[in-house]
């Protein structure tokens, strides 16, 4: 369902991505790894039309959404969650999520999903608490909950397990293999234990390009992945 | 041909002075990212302290070079530490701050002052050219703002000191780390930005009326032209001031002034459309 | 702790009350002087109302407010020195400030220019229309029979009569009973606007941009909508201005106009809607007092306070002075604390 | 600034009692304005005058000297006896350069402190806010500076000079001396602009010709273009209605381009805001200007006055010229025509003017016309020499003829008008 064709990204005399050709299909969990500077980072802020590629293609679908702005993407169904929480830090955790809900849905849908996703993901007790107000992982997991508000096909989640405790990262993780059915998740990480958890299909990265993809037990095997990771590791002693 | 000499020489003239009044903002603003609405204020102050010190018998020359930037720096540092340190990170209240300090310094130097004009008389002689007669102190102006220009540029290029200042707005934490103080770079920039402000009201002290409400005249403009700029000063703001002063400059010649004054804002609206970033963020990433 | 602007229906009914209550009782108990001086006082309250809309509510910043406040004074000094009556003037005053703010404004957010860019523009604009006002006094300036005037202004402008009865001139008092009445139907607006469905993506796209684009919405046409409405508000306390003025000069384009507004607002409180009215009300008194036999200058006092207020409260006086009383309320009182982690 | 020690009172919160019996009667009748000046509001203790006047913001400079002449009017009637047997009470409000100030202000003194005579309003920006407020409230007022004429109106009466008087007979003077050809400069607004509309009407009436007519907004500083435009077309000499501290700027670089002494500058404005005090001599030597006082006017009435007002305020109190004047000329010629009345009362003194009050002092006679409620007066015209003016020509009882012939409020008292140029 989300295809890129030969996408290059450009900085100054820099190339952040050197010619991608990455396609997923519907319902699968993928995941995203790499050392930093690999350009994952860079591939994600493209789909999600952060930046515009210097060259090539992003197809949803098969239809054409290079170049279009965040919002016009959301609105494709696409649910995006960044690396920092975006979150409206003076608003309520029901709010948060009622807005989430709300777009091109009205009222009554999104207080009925609102009430949803509170449950779902245990947010109940806190929904009137204002979302600042929040420890980190709550806030990661308001987030989430509003991102899947919007009832996206395709979720986009930017190292969701970040600065979880385990008990957080288990959580998602069964939240996400619960959601597979409905949705399909394109996810960057760096937290193992979590890929293990959730991925179906790993795409590796490495200098901007893509080094081996697959299925996850396999790619998270090869030896030169692992090489990857090590050279990174030389690179900067 | 004398005409189109001239004409070109009050050009040159009019960039210089833009340049001149601008500066010392885009230092603020291009290094610590604090906007300054009493940039003109500062302006005033010098030019008061060059006027006055000038009225006490000094030679005028020292009045407006020496007097005018120190008085200047100095107010700049007393509203560095007791205003604008509380405000760091938060741009859009120094510029509420920095609103409220302007008409409290024009109020406070009002009541001190009055709304007299004073002023100085403008000194050397004519330039002849032809028909035409251009002040000579008009040349003045437009030298001490390169020699300004030069200076800044050495100082944040080449000097460790500008290399510390422009290392602490990017990374306070690490300059601290390294055993520097960024306070005291803080409080340095501001003091020089306003020293700069001062050198600027002390230089037009002649051409124009002092009084406590000059800053006005001044300020949308500098604030204009240093927005435009973007974040590299000299380049930045160079270009932008360039740009102003040509169309303002030209067009004022061949309607009126309004119109001049009126084609330069919509210049910078269009400009600011075209470039979001200023010319900085175009053509000189990274540039000072 | 609630959530500032949400429509708390207790606070908003008080407050509407006591509105309604001044516009009915006060004719009965004041003299005429006061009435006139409260009478602008309102006005201004709605002028700083609309930059509550513009910039509170919808993180806008508008360094130009005055710049509709203005145009919407002249629009209607014009308007009804060519009618010669007083309704189609009000709305074109409002219709006209939220046309040229739509235009203004498109040609802004859909940009995208920064916060800061946004500020320049609006500063800009009303030191365009200050200099290009100034600059009509040549008497080819004039629209229909109305000559603009330049620097001196425009005087003697018709006031506000009963809807097309040209000849029902409001009195002052009636004058007054309007302008709170209208101040009432400002204040109920933003009310609503903040607790609309609306309201709120409103306040997520002022709190967050970026999540209100993740989540599909379109930033930039919902800064547009509240810029437009801001300005349109503004346009109409133009047109009250001019109402109990009977003048209009460059003046109102000056950027001490818009310093002025956000002033009010500061020192008020920028989060609530009830600040910038007390702020509005509250400096008003303040400056006229300080112009009868006394020799501490306006601006002296104007801009210590604009400095103090943004570094010690920054919040302003109304919303600090009630999370005072809320925090002495949980400590002394019955109601229960809710600390969330 | 000043202590005064007469009668002169600020108005703080007094007048409570007023204003609380005020509301009473409001309670009664509130639609109806015209109500309040119901004989019983009135005290009956003093003749009331309020000041509105820039006592700071920018017009300041005007407001303070103008404030003072009032001061001293007051003083000299108060001890003369007072008016009609009432001390003179001057209320004084400070309008902070601020139109909005100014209505409430004339509110206030029309309908809270209920004066008998409002007196101010400097620029006309102000005095057209003013007017109206103290029509419909019907309180008197006066205006006494150097405005661009045309006022008509039964309620208001104007002491000042109007450009038709320092136009008519000084431009074909100095055509006679400089030569025919002039380039006007002006502010850009009505004044300066009605200014240059008569000096090419009595200029081409003299055979000289107004080569341009350039405006200048008052914050304009830099005069690069304009010198150049004048050093193109070469005039026999420049016509300025330049006004305000900014325009200061183009004497400056008019003389830092070394033409003061090639062409010669003419000037309606210039020492009306002590520009030839601001201005070092070397940049306004030989400027010359038509005007209705100069402190240095050789008379014996104007040295006694002269030195009556520095041993009030100090030798070093502002220069007074033809603006701030007014506000002791203004003063006096309305307490003759109250003292000629027998009452404050306002229909009776605006009949007692019409009679044609007259009152001479330190700038010569004042004479009001009934027509138009102008006063004629004596126009100076002077030199400015060593950064102080020197009178060359005087010209006796000059009549304020841009109002006259369209103005006449014995005939049509009802008519109520500004009068744009012709």
């Amino acid at each position: 369902m989300l295809n890129t064709e030969n996408l290059v990204v450009r900085f100054g005399g820099v190339f952040a991505l050197g010619g991608v050709d990455f396609a997923m299909t519907k319902g699968e969990v993928h995941c995203l790894v790499g050392p930093n500077g690999a350009g994952k980072s860079t591939f994600f802020k493209v789909v999600t039309g952060q930046i515009a590629p210097t060259s090539g293609r992003v197809s949803l679908g098969g239809s054409d959404i290079t170049g279009e702005g965040s919002a016009q993407i959301v609105r494709r169904g696409i649910g995006i969650k960044m690396q920092t929480p975006q979150l409206f830090d003076d608003m309520t955790v029901e709010d948060t999520i009622w807005l989430g809900a709300y777009r091109g849905r009205g009222k009554a849908h999104a207080r009925r999903r609102t009430a949803e996703l509170l449950d779902e993901l245990r947010l109940g007790e806190v929904a009137r608490a204002e979302v600042g107000k929040l420890a980190h992982g709550l806030r990661q997991r308001v987030e989430i909950a509003s991102v899947l508000a919007g009832d996206p096909e395709l979720i986009l989640l930017d190292e969701p397990a970040a600065g979880m405790s385990d008990a957080d990262v288990d959580f998602l993780a069964a939240l996400i293999l619960r959601l597979r059915g409905q949705h399909s998740f394109l996810v960057v990480e760096h937290d193992m234990r979590f890929i293990r958890m959730i991925a179906d299909r790993v795409t590796v990265f490495h200098n901007g390009k893509i080094f081996l993809e697959g299925r996850s037990d396999a790619v998270l095997s090869d030896q030169g992945v692992k090489d990857i990771y090590l050279g990174k590791g030389k690179a900067h002693a | 041909m004398d005409l189109v000499l001239i004409l070109t020489l009050q050009g040159v003239v009019a960039i210089a002075t833009i340049l001149l009044f601008s500066i010392g903002l885009a230092i603020i603003f291009g290094m610590m990212r604090v906007i300054n609405l009493a940039h003109g204020e500062f302006m005033m102050i010098g030019a008061y302290g060059a006027v006055k010190s000038h009225e006490a018998g000094l030679n005028l020359w020292v009045a407006m070079l020496v007097v005018a930037p120190l008085v200047a720096a100095l107010f700049g540092l007393v509203v560095e530490r007791v205003l604008i340190r509380h405000l760091y990170g938060r741009l859009i209240d120094t510029l509420l701050a920095t609103w409220g300090l302007s008409l409290f310094t024009v109020g406070v130097v009002t009541m001190i002052f009055g709304n007299t004009t004073s002023g100085v008389p403008t000194p050397l002689g004519t330039l002849r050219i032809g028909d035409y007669g251009l002040g000579q102190y008009n040349l003045v102006i437009v030298g001490v703002t390169l020699l300004v220009l030069a200076l800044v540029a050495l100082v944040l290029k080449r000097t460790s000191a500008g290399v510390l200042a422009r290392a602490t707005m990017q990374n306070p934490e690490m300059i601290a780390a390294l055993g520097y103080n960024p306070r005291r770079i803080y409080a340095a920039t501001f003091a020089i930005g306003s020293g700069l402000a001062g050198l600027a009201g002390g230089l037009l002290a002649p051409l124009t009326g002092v009084i406590p409400a000059m800053g006005v005249a001044f300020v949308a403009k500098a604030f204009i032209t240093v927005i435009s700029g973007g974040a590299a000063v000299i380049l930045g703001t160079g270009t932008a001031a360039a740009i102003y002063g040509v169309i303002s400059q030209s067009v004022t010649y061949v309607s009126t002034s309004v119109i001049g004054e009126a084609s330069l804002f919509l210049a910078a609206i269009i400009l600011l459309r075209l470039l979001p970033n200023g010319f900085a963020g175009r053509f000189f990433k990274g540039g000072v | 702790m609630p959530q500032t602007f949400a429509p708390r229906h207790a606070g908003t009914l008080a407050t509407s009350v006591l509105i309604l209550g001044a516009a009915v009782v006060l004719p009965q108990t004041l003299g005429l002087f006061t009435l006139l001086q409260l009478t602008v006082y309102a006005v201004m309250a709605i002028l700083a109302l609309s930059l509550s809309i513009t910039w509170g509510l919808g993180g806008v910043l508008c360094f130009g407010q005055a710049a509709f406040f203005g145009l919407g004074g002249y629009t209607y000094a014009v308007a009804v020195t060519n009618f010669g009556e007083s309704t189609l003037p009000i709305l074109l005053a409002v219709l006209v400030q939220a046309l040229v703010a739509l235009c203004l404004g498109w040609f802004m957010f859909m940009g995208r220019l920064s916060d800061l860019y946004v500020g320049v523009v609006t500063l800009c604009t009303s030191l365009i229309l200050f200099n290009f006002a100034n600059s009509t006094s040549d008497p080819w300036y004039r629209i229909g029979s109305a000559a603009l005037n330049g620097f001196n202004g425009m005087p003697a402008i018709r006031g506000i009569n009963i809807p097309f009865l040209p000849g029902a001139l409001l009195s002052p008092v009636q004058s007054f009973v309007l302008t709170m009445l209208a101040l009432l139907a400002v204040y109920l607006l933003c009310k609503t606007i903040a607790g609309s469905s609306w309201g709120r993506v409103v306040a997520a796209t002022r709190q967050n941009p970026l999540r209100a684009e993740l989540m599909g919405y379109d930033t930039a046409r919902v800064k547009l909508g509240i810029f437009v409405i801001g300005s349109a508000v503004a346009g109409f306390a133009g047109c009250l201005f001019v109402n109990w003025n009977g003048f209009v000069s460059p003046d109102v384009f000056g950027l001490s106009m818009s310093a002025q507004i956000m002033i009010w607002m500061i020192v008020g409180g920028r989060e609530t809607f009830v600040g910038p009215i007390v702020g509005a009300f509250a400096l008003q008194a303040l400056v006229s007092r300080l112009g009868v036999g006394s020799e501490i200058n306006a601006n002296v006092v104007l801009g210590g306070l604009l400095m103090i207020f943004v570094v010690l409260v920054p919040r302003g006086i109304l919303p600090t002075v009630r999370d005072g009383l809320l925090s002495l309320g949980r400590k002394w009182g019955p109601g229960k604390t809710r600390e969330v982690n | 600034m000043t202590d005064t020690n007469t009668t002169t009172k600020a108005r703080g919160s007094t007048g409570l009692s007023r204003r609380r019996f005020t509301s009473l009667l409001l309670a009664s009748g509130v639609s109806a304005p015209a109500i309040l000046r119901a004989s019983g509001a009135r005290a009956t203790d003093s003749v009331k005058m309020a000041a509105l006047l820039d006592l700071s913001g920018g017009l300041d400079i005007y407001g303070r000297p103008m404030l003072m002449a009032m001061e001293m009017a007051v003083e000299e009637i108060n001890a003369t006896g007072g008016l009609n047997g009432k001390p003179l009470e001057l209320i004084t409000y400070d309008t902070q350069s601020n139109m909005q100030l100014y209505a409430q202000y004339a509110q206030q003194a029309a309908l809270q402190d209920q004066v008998d005579l409002v007196h101010g309003g400097i620029t006309s920006s102000s005095r057209e806010v003013i007017r109206p407020i103290l029509n419909r409230y019907n309180t008197l007022y006066l205006y006494s500076t150097q405005y661009e004429g045309g006022v008509c109106d039964r309620n208001t009466f104007c002491t000042g000079t109007t450009p038709a008087m320092t136009s008519k007979s000084p431009i074909p003077y100095t055509i006679d001396m400089w030569g025919p050809k002039f380039y006007s400069i002006g502010a850009d607004y009505n004044a300066p602009r009605i200014m240059s509309d008569w000096s090419r009407t009595f200029g081409e009436q003299a055979g000289g010709e107004q080569v341009a007519n350039d405006f200048f907004p008052l914050n304009v500083t830099e005069f690069g273009a304009l010198i150049t435009k004048i050093q193109q077309a070469r005039p026999d000499f420049v016509c300025s209605a330049l006004i305000g501290a900014a325009h200061l700027g183009f004497y400056r670089q008019w003389a830092a381009a070394g033409m003061l002494s090639e062409i010669p500058i003419f000037s309606f404005t210039f020492g009306s805001g002590n520009e030839h005090m601001m201005l070092p001599p070397e940049e306004s030597e030989g400027i010359i200007t038509p005007c209705s006082y100069f402190q240095e006017i050789d008379s014996a009435l104007n040295r006694d006055w002269v030195s009556r007002y520095h041993a009030r305020y100090g030798d070093d109190a502002p220069y007074q010229n033809n603006v701030s004047i007014g506000g002791y000329e203004g003063t006096w010629l309305w307490a003759t025509a109250v003292r000629n009345a027998g009452t404050a009362e306002r229909e009776a003194v605006i009949e007692a003017m019409e009679a044609g009050t007259s009152w001479t002092g330190p700038g010569g006679t004042l004479t009001m016309n009934a027509a138009n409620h102008h006063s004629s007066r004596d126009i100076f015209f002077g030199r400015c020499t060593g950064g102080a003016w020197e009178p060359f020509h005087t010209w006796e009882n000059q009549q304020p003829s841009d109002t006259d012939g369209r103005c006449d409020l014995i005939a049509n008292p009802g008519q109520n008008v500004q009068f744009g140029a012709e």
